[in-house]
């Protein structure tokens, strides 16, 4: 059974700087202080603007890409695109400007499984991957990187993953449905071809449109391979309370919830909560024909 | 800034005293423990659980969420653990935390009310029930249905006899007249009304031509519903003698404060708890501070300050101006 | 992006045709010739006149607006020239602007709205009378009067013989069903109900400790009211055959297809002229330039796509799921 | 009878830059373009932020306290306080930012009132008589200029004022309750105490709290000199649909009112509109008791 005491707490962050990392994507930094729980990767923060930034009532969740320790508690750092509304209100804040951060919320991908960690990363999907790249570097484990988009310029953040994996020496796969770089194709194609090549045993850890995300579920469960997948949801709280970020759970995974005490705050026989017992889920978890 | 203490806080709602009037509102708070290492729930009025049915109900289809202009909507469709896990589980760890527990209590005919009350109506820690005649997310049993003033005073005739502790009926808004519900509920025995729970509402996706949430509609919660939730909360309190709890869109002490001097006696902060997870003590926090300030000294010097029970709604408030600002 | 031409937007409302599907509240777009220079008002579908009684009205004391999260309360009170300034000086200039002229009454009485409707019923160019039965913010004949289906089929009776212009009923959301208030409307004669007025709402000035209104309450509009509008609109929809006018919220002519979606034939743009004066000619434009993308060659293949008048409300939307997108 | 087609439009607006003029208070100047009809001292505008701006729905009416030709349109000044959602959104743009304005609205001063001008500011009401001394200056006229506030500090703008002012010679005569600088007491206090020292017939513009214009209004219907006040009042659209910026009329002013053919847009016999008949009236047209 995951960790129940949550951890997160409700802080005051500072824009230390955001730039433009190509495809209308934001790269965004954020200060926030020591008392902050430092997230792990997969695990993600409720971002709050306020009246005098945004119509916005919600606060918005968002993925860590980056974290380091910084002068007076942690830097985080964000990979998004301006949307709508409440991360249109995000882009426009200039350096210093405050605002609130709720986290780490939800768990992360369980990296510490034995293995060679496979990262697969559609579009923005990456920001978190990124941070599980910087993660399995820390502690020394090789990984291989994939990364797929639209196109060429639709691999936001790809300078970032390279920075990152060549300090390992773990390698980047490329893909690209126009075939602009690398691989022509979706980066499900791209794993099933390169899979065989990979030291075994594998362990996935993906991050996408759910479409995406829902071919490497099916991929890796006919093939017996551990997946773990980022998955999102509208949310409202990001804590538990709401119940508004429901994921279909599979007939197998009902099945065992009836034996098992999973706590409520992460759901129930039908439906798991994506902020308390997600964003990651193992492909197993999931009903992925009920899910959009 | 004269220091927040000594303000007197205390309110009573029928049997049932409060250190305070903030409650955190059902179905925004969890079972009460959730958001106990952020809220100390001890300094709450009190905490109303998620309302629980006779059987578990997982709830509604995705999607259950969508943000419109200054609130939000939702489709929960009272997922809850259900009476009996409630019991073993929820109530104990909640009464170790210390809270005034008002448990809220859901049904689809007046039977199944009077089974959860005859099961939980002598539980040991619980100070009041709050029954949800009015959630506009489920198919039957829902707000449509309990909209009915006889219906309403019959079903609590019937369960008033069932416990000692607090009977609070919690009102829908949708309806031509709350202060006539309101009646209803004080003539069958209720200790007291909630006015208001969510509002009827839809959205629409136009890119994929539905709903945007898993059912047609689902209830608006958050600050766009606070101008309405406040006269229907007013209407009801210039109709009945029995203590009116506010409910809709109370974000901040300055929107408890506003409420209570149309006519509350307690308030129930709801949405605001998924934007800031300590609103619910912020609030009380906030309203003692704009007290003291204001050097009142006793909360129930306030209260109704802006309502004239005898008046009807629309005169009631120019005629009064009173002097505590 | 496909040009915006070539996309069929007329619709009837009765006897009435109109080029497109988008109205000026009334109330917020004066007489009609106020905006004039910067809308072309024979552009819209028509303009609906601020509403006029039989006598002038000065209207409510000050303060008459008070802004809420997502929204606006007003406090007008019906102020308007009256009768005869409306006829003798108002109409003739909007009549030469070219605009479809749909007339705005009110009354405190049937009788008085027969008197306005034998002036004004066969007057030139006034293609149709919307009956303001909804008015929140007047002591007599405002929207509580009305609220009574059989009060309101009634009195369509009576008014139905007086003119062959259209005659629609426009109804307050504030009341337990919309749906009986469009059916009592339908059965009295109506050509179509305007689903809906502002809601009642109310706001307080805890500085000066009094209504932020002149009067204790006012009516709500603006996005925040939207979801509640819309479901309001989608219940009229599905109650009666005659068309519904959507209103409330609408900024957008994303807003405006919403509503069409859920059953509208036609919408209403009000508080948004408040905020971009050429918001009803946009509305046009953008629904539009919408359904052109969407390659929908008239906007009657459009509407009720996400309406099942056979269903109750909350089933429909999920039911059918088109792919216009 | 004053103009009735009205000449305002709604155009796009940027920042030129936004600055802190003392006590709270910013001086924000804004490029419109040319098609824009340039306001006269005691026009308004509506400022209008926008969802990714801002939680504040209605625009903002705001006195236009400066303007001037500029590159590619006009450039207009304005000088506000940060008291609420809307004006606290406001403060936070940064230059370039955009946002919507409507103007100009409203009636302004008659400045071209033969006599000599007496502008009476209170507090941030300075704003519209800044613009005032601008134009009278531009027109080679002297003026007189009572500037109050509660202190010394309070006296935002200032410096701006003395800057107009010397070019011409005009005198500033300057007032605070707590006598922090300037003679101690009221601005009105100050008018009745150098009215006779001034070149008569005086004309009276004044704009600050309505408190302090009631005592104007009342000083100069007193003395039988003409005075204009610039009102507030809550509002909504600015241009006279919505009718929610009442007035009350005086009992002389209803009187007239029957005869004259006031437009509707202006009002009716009880109640004046601030937004199309002023925001700026002569003291004889209001009701001074029923004036909050
Ligand atoms: C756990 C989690 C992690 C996320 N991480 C990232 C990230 O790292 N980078 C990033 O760019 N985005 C991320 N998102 C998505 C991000 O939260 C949404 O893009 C954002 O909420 C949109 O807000 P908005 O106000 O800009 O758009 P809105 O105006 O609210 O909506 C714009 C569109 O986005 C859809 N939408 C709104 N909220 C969500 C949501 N929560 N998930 C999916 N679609 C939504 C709406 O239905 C609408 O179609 C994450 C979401 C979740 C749940
Ligand atoms: C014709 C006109 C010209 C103005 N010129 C200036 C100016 O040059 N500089 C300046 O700083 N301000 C000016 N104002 C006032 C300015 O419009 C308000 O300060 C502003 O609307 C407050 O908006 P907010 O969102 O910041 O405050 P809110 O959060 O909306 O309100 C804060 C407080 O201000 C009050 N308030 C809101 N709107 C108004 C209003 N229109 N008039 C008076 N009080 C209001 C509210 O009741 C509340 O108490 C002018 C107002 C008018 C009508
Ligand atoms: C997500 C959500 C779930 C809710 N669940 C319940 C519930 O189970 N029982 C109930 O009586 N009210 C429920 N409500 C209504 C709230 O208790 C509250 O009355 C309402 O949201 C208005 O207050 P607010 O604007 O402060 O949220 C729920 C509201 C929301 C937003
Ligand atoms: C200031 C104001 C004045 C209004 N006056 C009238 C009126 O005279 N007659 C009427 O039928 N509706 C009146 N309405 C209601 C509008 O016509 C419209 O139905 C309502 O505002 C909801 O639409 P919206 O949200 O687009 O504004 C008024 C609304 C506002 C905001
Ligand atoms: S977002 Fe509230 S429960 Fe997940
Ligand atoms: S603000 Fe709308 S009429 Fe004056």
């Amino acid at each position: 059974m995951k960790r129940v005491t949550p951890g997160w707490t409700q802080v005051s962050a500072r824009v230390v700087r955001q730039r433009a990392v190509g495809a209308g994507h934001l790269w965004l930094d954020l200060a926030v202080p020591r008392a902050f729980d430092p997230p792990a990767p997969g695990q993600f923060v409720q971002l709050l603007l306020g009246p005098t930034a945004t119509a916005a009532l919600l606060p918005r969740p968002m993925s860590v890409a980056a974290c380091r320790r910084a002068r007076h508690g942690w830097e985080l750092g964000f990979l998004y695109a301006p949307i709508g509304t409440g991360t249109r209100a995000l882009a426009a804040l200039e350096e210093d400007a405050t605002l609130e951060l709720l986290g780490p919320l939800g768990h992360g991908f369980p990296l510490e499984q034995p293995g060679t960690p496979v990262l697969v990363a559609g579009g923005r999907g990456v920001a978190p991957l990124l941070f599980a790249a910087d993660a399995l570097a820390r502690s020394r484990r090789r990984c291989e990187f994939l990364f797929g988009a639209r196109s060429r310029t639709q691999l936001v953040g790809l300078p970032d993953a390279r920075a990152r994996l060549e300090r390992l020496g773990g390698r980047i796969h490329l893909c690209t449905d126009d075939g602009s770089v690398g691989f022509r194709g979706h980066v499900v194609a791209l794993l099933e071809r390169i899979a065989a090549r990979l030291k075994p045993p594998l362990v996935v850890h993906a991050c996408g449109p759910h479409a995406m995300l829902k071919a490497v579920a099916r991929w890796s469960l006919a093939r017996g391979v551990p997946s773990h997948l980022a998955m999102e949801s509208i949310m409202a709280c990001g804590t538990g309370v709401c119940r508004g970020c429901p994921l279909p759970r599979s007939p197998r995974a009902r099945a065992a919830f009836r034996g098992a005490r999973t706590p409520s705050l992460y759901g129930n026989e039908e439906w798991a909560m994506c902020c308390t017992e997600g964003p990651v889920f193992e492909a197993a978890a999931l009903d992925w024909e009920r899910i959009e | 800034m004269t220091p927040p203490r000594g303000v007197d806080l205390r309110v009573r709602i029928g049997p049932m005293a409060l250190a305070n009037p903030v409650l955190a509102a059902s179905g925004t708070f969890g079972y009460g423990d959730e958001l106990a290492h952020v809220v100390d729930v001890a300094a709450l009025g009190g905490v109303i659980t998620k309302t629980v049915t006779l059987k578990p109900r997982a709830g509604n289809p995705p999607r259950r969420i969508a943000e419109t202009a200054g609130g939000m909507l939702n489709s929960i469709g009272l997922e809850n653990v259900g009476l009996q896990a409630f019991v073993r589980e929820k109530l104990p760890r909640l009464r170790a935390l210390g809270a005034t527990i008002v448990a809220s209590l859901g049904g689809e005919t007046p039977r199944d009310l009077e089974r959860l009350l005859e099961a939980l109506g002598g539980e040991r820690g619980v100070s009041g029930f709050e029954i949800n005649f009015s959630c506009p997310n489920i198919a039957r049993g829902g707000a449509r249905y309990w909209a009915v003033p006889r219906r309403l005073e019959r079903t609590l005739q019937r369960l008033r006899p069932l416990t000692r502790a607090a009977l609070i009926a919690k009102l829908p808004p949708d309806v031509t007249s709350v202060a006539d519900l309101a009646v209803a509920c004080e003539q069958g025995g209720a200790d007291a009304v909630t006015a208001v729970n969510t509002f009827v509402g839809m959205a629409v996706d136009l890119e994929h031509m539905t709903s945007r949430l898993g059912r047609a509609t689902g209830g608006l919660s958050g600050p766009a519903i606070k101008p309405l939730a406040l006269a229907r909360c007013h209407e009801a309190a210039c109709a009945v003698r029995i203590p009116v709890i506010g409910s809709g869109g109370i974000m901040s002490g300055r929107d408890a404060l506003e409420f209570i001097a149309v006519g509350a006696t307690a308030v129930q902060v709801g949405t605001a708890s998924f934007i800031h997870p300590r609103a619910t003590l912020d609030v009380v926090e906030e309203m003692r501070a704009l007290l003291a300030e204001r050097r009142i000294a006793r909360l129930l010097d306030w209260r109704a300050v802006l309502a004239d029970p005898a008046a009807r709604p629309p005169a009631a408030l120019n005629r009064r101006r009173t002097s505590h600002g």
